[in-house]
């Protein structure tokens, strides 16, 4: 069994993304230490995950959208993250922000096949249609579900406060 | 075939007593493929005793299975809607709900995303503690995946086996925190209890039995011939699949890829340890049960350097001691036991963004915070590791016989609750 | 070539092993007490850091509301009750997770874990604990000690792996 | 007993008072308690995980806790079980599937609601995809705890044995028996 390889981590990254993805990314930023975020528009989508596995980062974490209600916008993005040595500690995001009323991004499945169940638990919770995705059906939730996706920012649920006035209920 | 969408609106059932119309639901006719050989569709689950709480959709050629669609969502208890109405704190035992068998795992990355967010870092000594615990989670969590494939293939002996050891890890954790499985153990800023008396000793003891015990795991389930019939060359995941599909944890090592977020992450005391990464070529069932065996080896040995190398010093960052009070931060060394000071309850991260991975017991574990700069987060995203392996159902079983579905189950350690939050 | 391929392809390796697994079998059949804690005849002693149920000190609790407020399940509630000025914590335990943060955000230390965690209840009514005298701040006793239960300690065995110790 | 008068059970059609006799010989007292003894001594979970708790019900039946002791057998066909355990919390889509094995399962059949949130949801108490096993069927013991410890579980099961013992468990309430009508969604 290999021991473990010296923990290299690759340099200038930031550089690279920026010579790869200059031509079709809106922003392209270091968030964290190892952490980017690429933002390209919604119809580049495929053409920014394709290159990103050209560098490597072969298969997705997470699909996720956030709903941003104030903004009227939903943002979809992908965590790609990579099993070559010197990128593993890396995550990209890629996102693009989508308008809330009608989110319709392209499917990446076929550049990422890992985003299959993701991106249909994404359109469930959230209600983004992955245009292309040949199975968008309920994952988690009862298959008959009908109203507002549930991560959405409008489907209220109820909190508890922590005071009970036994007192006025005895009154009533 | 009729298309999928369809097929689970006819055959969703009711509350009443009046709904099961057809006795034999379960085992009915699909149809006949192109060679005229009929189709038959059979649900496994969520009642079942080699299913878990999920349902697996499969379609059979004869013995052949042709396609198993795994129907999750059973145990979908809306972790992540929740997260988004409660404070950063109160979030950590709801997390933990997801794998409550490796709860320090679990949380131990979403505790490392909000410090990251606030600014704050666990002493080393706390780091050292996490570390103890995750490994103790990581070889109970194991071993009851053991036991289910055991069961799962009905070797009872392996399951209350492998049970009754897992028990020696449980009472380990229950000492050092307090709860049996869900241990609520760390928390930002450090771990909510030091290091009690004596514990060095029955941990010792407990790994000597261990090590003893899986030689006579091997002799008696693993390296049985009739496991080894059953295992070998069944469910084979071939290297460059488990990258592209994103494969976690054991399963991902067995098919011979090198990665384990304790090594691409760093944190914890693991830059500070000296262990393997157990890595197998085979990427067959039985490699994924020798990886497991070979991590809980590994993780023995963390435990022994994790002990004697324990630093002494505060189990709680300073930041959040010094708004306790003098006579409360007396107790705690006294007792050994964390206060919490009340500003806990609403921790305020600034606005931004975190993510965070760990390894579990069952993969890695991907946390994605978005803060608002708000006591409560905007968006927790949350992928467990079950998640991202429930695609193995469809990948392995496809061509593989009916009776090795549990076994390709059982070997890729899939715990429903986790894959669906 | 590894063990697995020896063993499908050797048959008399295959042998060997059969032999070997049924060995180790026979072995623990004969082998001494295994680690069953007869429950409730022996109560494991579960000792003070036990995060069991939870009892009041009503003498010392300040009011303050922090346990209500941490409480991620929102089982302890502020409970006003008639005829009493300040309001004091209940706790419920249809929905109590026993994470232990109402304890350790205590900060006069009026919330204590007890040592108890064995109980059922027939109906649902009677986990609800209000402040009043006799229920929250009852001293808990698990009831299959209250039955005559003994109580056992637990150590840890290098040879059988836990024992179980009458105290 | 719908008969015209209650003390002539024997006649009438042969199959309707042979099921009489058979019922009145059964409740009478010694005949009761030793069909009592008998259930309170073979309760059989149906091997059923709702949700976490499963793994406190597992090590319930471990080596170390060993519920067997009990004559608490988990089998796999609800079709032979009397016992059904609700392991933690009961999703929408899962309540369905339990109320199926409820209904599969024989008379007398007892349930047992395992965990904070098979009492009121626990910590997921305003999720919007859990039901409360209590409104779907009649839950005979209740244990608290998130999840139980395995002793928990074993108490349940002398509460429970001790409730079939003194024939407390005949006298449902009537809301259940129409089963039909009770539903999960609100």
């Amino acid at each position: 069994m290999p021991q473990n390889p010296p923990g290299a981590v690759r340099m200038g990254l930031l550089e690279d993304l920026k010579e790869k993805l200059g031509d079709i990314a809106a922003e392209i930023r270091e968030e964290k230490p190892n952490y980017y975020s690429v933002r390209v528009e919604a119809s580049s989508l495929v053409e920014a995950a394709r290159r990103l596995v050209e560098m490597g980062f072969d298969h997705v974490a997470s699909v996720e959208g956030v709903d941003w209600i104030k903004e009227k916008e939903m943002e979809v993005s992908w965590h790609a993250e990579s099993y070559e040595p010197d990128l593993k500690s890396i995550i990209i995001k890629l996102y693009t922000r989508v308008p809330r009323d009608d989110p319709r991004v392209p499917t990446l499945i076929d550049v990422w096949p890992s985003a299959e169940f993701p991106e249909r638990e994404t359109w469930e919770m959230l209600g983004v249609v992955f245009e292309g995705h040949p199975d968008l059906r309920h994952l988690l939730l009862p298959s008959d579900y009908e109203g507002i996706p549930p991560l959405r920012k409008d489907y209220r649920i109820k909190v508890e406060g922590f005071i009970v006035d036994l007192t006025r209920q005895q009154k009533q | 075939m009729t298309s999928q969408g369809s097929r689970s609106s006819e055959t969703d059932m009711g509350y009443g007593p009046g709904t099961i119309k057809e006795p034999g639901f379960r085992y009915r006719p699909m149809g006949r493929d192109a060679e005229g050989m009929e189709l038959y569709e059979i649900f496994i689950g969520p009642q079942h005793p080699a299913s878990g709480h999920m349902r697996i959709v499969v379609r059979l050629d004869g013995d052949i299975i042709v396609n198993a669609d795994p129907d999750i969502g059973y145990v979908h208890r809306t972790m992540e809607k929740l997260s988004e109405t409660r404070e950063y704190l109160k979030s950590i035992p709801l997390f933990e709900r997801a794998t409550i068998i490796d709860s320090a795992n679990i949380t131990w990355p979403y505790v490392r995303a909000v410090e990251q967010m606030l600014g704050v870092e666990a002493p080393l000594r706390a780091k050292y503690l996490r570390t103890l615990l995750a490994e103790i989670n990581r070889i109970s969590s194991h071993l009851y995946g053991f036991g289910l494939t055991g069961i799962f293939i009905n070797h009872s002996t392996m399951y209350m086996w492998s049970f009754g050891d897992r028990e020696i890890w449980v009472q380990l954790a229950e000492e050092l925190t307090g709860a049996r499985l869900t241990h609520t153990y760390i928390i930002p800023g450090g771990v909510r209890r030091d290091l009690p008396q004596g514990f060095k000793e029955k941990a010792l003891k407990a790994i000597r039995y261990m090590e003893r015990r899986l030689e006579d795991y091997m002799k008696i389930f693993v390296y049985n011939p009739v496991t080894v019939a059953r295992f070998r060359e069944v469910g084979v995941l071939t290297k460059n699949d488990a990258s592209r599909l994103g494969i976690v944890g054991p399963n991902l090592r067995a098919s011979g890829v090198h990665y384990d977020a304790r090594i691409a992450e760093k944190y914890g005391a693991y830059p500070e340890l000296d262990f393997e990464i157990p890595v197998m070529e085979e990427g067959d069932s039985l490699a994924r049960l020798l990886v497991r065996i070979e991590e809980i080896k590994q993780s023995m040995r963390i435990i022994k350097q994790v002990l004697d190398k324990m630093p002494q010093g505060p189990f709680f960052a300073d930041k959040y001691m010094r708004l306790i009070p003098p006579a409360l931060r007396k107790h705690v060394a006294e007792t050994g036991r964390i206060k919490l000071p009340g500003a806990f309850i609403r921790l305020k991260p600034p606005a931004g963004e975190a993510v965070a991975r760990g390894e579990m017991g069952h993969g890695e574990v991907f946390y994605h915070i978005v803060s608002t700069g708000d006591t409560k987060p905007y968006r927790v995203r949350i992928i467990t590791p079950a998640f991202r392996n429930v695609v193995l159902f469809r990948h392995l079983t496809r061509g593989a016989r009916f009776m090795d579905l549990p076994v390709i189950y059982g070997s890729i350690d899939y715990f429903p609750p986790e894959g669906d939050r | 070539m590894s063990i697995a391929d020896r063993i499908r392809r050797n048959p008399l390796y295959s042998l060997k092993m059969h032999a070997a697994a049924i060995a180790t079998g026979l072995r623990y059949l004969f082998a001494k007490p295994r680690m069953t804690v007869r429950y409730p005849e022996y109560v494991i002693d579960l000792g003070r850091n036990y995060r069991g149920m939870i009892r009041l000190h009503k003498d010392k609790c300040i009011s303050c509301s922090l346990c209500a407020q941490v409480c991620p399940a929102s089982a302890m509630k502020m409970y006003k009750l008639p005829g009493e000025k300040k309001m004091y914590p209940g706790i419920n335990y249809q929905r109590c997770i026993f994470c232990g943060f109402c304890v350790d955000i205590c900060p006069v230390n009026a919330l204590e874990h007890t040592p108890v965690h064995d109980i059922a209840e027939e109906d649902m009514e009677g986990m609800i604990y209000l402040p009043l005298p006799g229920r929250f701040d009852r001293e808990w006793k698990s009831p299959a000690e209250e039955e005559g239960g003994r109580k056992v300690k637990v150590e840890f065995d290098e040879e059988e792996g836990l024992k179980h110790e009458p105290e | 007993m719908d008969c015209p008068r209650s003390g002539w059970i024997f006649i009438g059609r042969l199959e309707e008072s042979a099921r009489k006799a058979a019922d009145w010989l059964v409740n009478k007292t010694p005949l009761r308690s030793v069909r009592d003894w008998s259930i309170a001594f073979s309760l059989w979970p149906v091997h059923f995980t709702t949700s976490c708790c499963g793994a406190e019900f597992a090590a319930a039946a471990n080596p170390r806790f060993d519920a067997e002791r009990f004559g608490f057998l988990p089998f796999l066909s609800p079709r032979q079980c009397n016992l059904l355990m609700i392991e933690g919390t009961l999703t929408k889509k899962m309540a369905k599937a339990a109320r199926i094995v409820y209904e599969q399962m024989p008379d007398p059949k007892f349930v047992i609601a395992m965990g904070a949130c098979a009492i009121d949801g626990g910590i997921f108490y305003n999720s919007y995809n859990i039901v409360r096993p209590h409104e779907i069927f009649p839950v005979d013991v209740f244990i608290p705890g998130c999840p139980p410890r395995p002793e928990a579980v074993a108490r349940a099961i002398v509460l429970l044995q001790r409730k079939i013992r003194e024939a407390r468990y005949l006298k449902r309430e009537k809301k259940y028996e129409s089963a039909g009508e009770v539903g999960t969604d609100e």
